[in-house]
């Protein structure tokens, strides 16, 4: 059976991922964060899980408006690294974990969750950026990835209880799969930020904390937030923080967080957090469609 | 409605790509995202914009808004930042340049609105 | 609001599409399945429903396997007719109604329906071959579709029951629509047949028979009975009767049937059935989340 | 095991296309569909299939199964019926011999066992 160690949450901006490829980890500008991201990689390489189940968006990359999912799953046994306009970066290939993914893809939608099912197309700074930090590469990946993509660009999207209960689901999947594999949760987007229209440049840190503090202990709150609430108080694309409700709904309900890093620089709360299970093995729900949040 | 965007119009500067916004702009956003990314259409897109603009059937209003990089315009045209930012990037254009257009700023003013600007 | 005036059943062989574009509407072989469709065409020349919601699957035409939804809605204004490898068909393209269809993305999406939402793909025999003979087409078509399209192809498959369920969230959704229109639920594909493997030719009248008298009067036992059931008792690709089970979740629970028609020449078993409602307006279910049928 | 394909085994001559087979076999699945959906496409495959094989990387076993339009092959290596069936569209073979094909039997064989074997 497999086993779950834990769940990240990760900011994805495509500028880490341009920072870190030009080796400033040392710059006074972008060593905040890659000194955040050091307990992470230690944290994964204590843990060492054979599979990050990834929970993520395509930003108009892979996907495009006129074939545009809810939700995807990558079954694919290794996906590319995207070209996003400027060549793809440097790494290698990402390992698919397809076994893994298919059993999560039947669980699912046996549990009435309408999963497109992709192969074979790149991963975008959605995955790539954060997972460079956490993740030695050279010469190779140290695990698979499972990719599931939300839509968070092309209104409607997924509420964010649909997410948390995608994440549930997903977990109950994980729970029954035979083999004896070890699994980490990785929720991406946010924190608070807008880059489009003249709203661009928005940030809230009150929000962004208060936010932390509910994904870990109350997120039923998060649940019950609307779309236009989440625009109101972390800005229109830091309604990418309802990927992090997905890896909360993947973990037990009580969960402690063993590390977090918040740094805010440019237009995008740039934060990284660790969870790990108080009661490891605690499944989340008891049983299919159960409500969101008892 | 959507109801989960309810209150929104009350939120200035901001505009949801929805489906109706989606429908409506889906010949611009198509020919952005596929010069942009499918590195096979790049070199000519960079060559002969106007020729791609005509062979695309883009509006005299779209070509226009995609010469001047106006990307304000193209936000409130429709267009999706996503789609957009990677113009930019053929351009070598990097996205504060886009925020302060976006805000109608110039990148100077743009840049002391943030903590760290040499973060960008 | 949208009124609705009923359901239609009906195969989508494409050989219905190419005899009917060769003109054997009085050929011997031919007639006893034209003469079935008049008076479907009848029936929707005196309801003049302005959108027919039509569920339906696409055959790796417009959609492959790099990319496989398994509910996808169409909301383009216009559609145009595949070319399946023959040409296309000398069809005009058909119309969509994008105001509908967005809106019913919008309601199915905020109730837990995750969609993939597609623009510019043409559409198959899955929709045109049946529509061709029951509409009017010269010069044009005489209303709008929302195409609505099921994964009957790669498997794992949505249930049965969750195809009923999404023809009451769409229901749901048509009964919200606040624009005065008149709208018809197709559901095509079946009956009995199997068109791969060493099984191919199978067919089964009586699951057949037993079959429609079960999608009138009692659509709950077709929401029990698993995919594999479906295989045994209709062919693996008679399986594909599930998307008449959407058309069914979006009408009243007591229907009527009002014409029928069964043909089993060669290898599918062609069949159309029209079905008003007895009490019209009746909403299929109480809430969002009802159970499917009970 | 998806529950709800419980007890398929044994159901005899019967392909369940789930995602195993689809992963497996998407190379060859793509590889016809792009040949016979994209209509730009079918003149040089028709003109030149094995130019396209070897640009494709196909294996020689399913350049093979193409070559003898195998249909009973085709199936049991995991080609999907509908994905198949494009090629004998592009070749005017009717569905029928496709049919007789996968049944091992002679398309005269197979048409004796159908009610009206004039309407294919
Ligand atoms: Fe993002
Ligand atoms: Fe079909």
């Amino acid at each position: 059976m497999a086993r779950v160690v834990g769940g990240i949450g990760t900011s994805h901006v495509p500028t880490i991922g341009v920072a870190y490829d030009r080796g400033k980890q040392d710059d006074p500008a972008w060593k905040p964060l890659f000194d955040g991201y050091r307990p992470v990689a230690r944290w994964l390489a204590e843990k060492k899980p054979d599979v990050l189940v990834f929970f993520y968006n395509d930003h108009a990359t892979s996907f495009f408006f006129d074939f545009y999912p809810t939700f995807a799953i990558g079954v694919s046994p290794s996906f590319a690294i995207a070209d996003e306009g400027a060549g793809p970066r440097n790494l290698p290939p990402l390992k698919g974990h397809s076994e893994l993914a298919i059993h999560i893809t039947e669980s699912l939608v046996n549990d009435e969750f309408d999963m497109t099912v992709f192969q074979d197309r790149p991963l975008d700074h959605g995955c790539n950026s954060p997972l460079s930090l956490m993740w030695p590469h050279d010469p190779d990946w140290p695990g698979a990835i499972v990719p599931i993509a939300i839509n968070v660009l092309q209104f409607p999207l997924p509420t964010a209880r649909r997410c948390f209960k995608l994440g549930q689901a997903v977990r109950r999947a994980v729970d029954s799969f035979p083999d004896d594999i070890s699994v980490a949760f990785v929720g991406t987007g946010g924190l608070s930020h807008q880059v489009h229209g003249e709203r661009t440049g928005f940030n809230d840190t009150d929000w962004d904390m208060r936010f932390l503090e509910l994904i870990e202990k109350d997120p039923a709150q998060l649940c019950e937030m609307r779309h236009a609430d989440y625009i109101r108080r972390g800005g229109a694309e830091g309604l990418e923080e309802i990927m992090w409700l997905a890896m909360r709904g993947a973990l037990a309900p009580k969960i402690t967080k063993v590390h977090q890093n918040y740094y805010l620089p440019f237009t995008t709360a740039m934060t990284v957090a660790v969870f790990e299970e108080q009661e490891a093995g605690t499944p989340p729900a008891a049983g299919r469609n159960a409500e969101a949040v008892s | 409605m959507n109801v989960q965007l309810q209150g929104i119009e009350a939120i200035d500067g901001t505009y949801p790509f929805d489906l109706r916004v989606s429908v409506r702009t889906m010949r611009i956003n198509k020919f952005l995202w596929s010069m942009t990314t499918k590195p096979e259409n790049r070199p000519q897109f960079l060559a002969d914009p106007e020729g791609c603009f005509e062979r695309a059937g883009l509006t005299e209003q779209e070509r226009d808004l995609i010469r001047k990089r106006d990307w304000q315009g193209m936000i409130h045209y429709g267009v999706n930042f996503f789609v957009m930012e990677k113009i930019a990037r053929l351009d070598g254009i990097p996205n504060a340049v886009i925020y302060a257009g976006m805000r109608a700023e110039s990148l100077e003013d743009f840049l002391k609105t943030r903590n760290v600007p040499e973060a960008r």
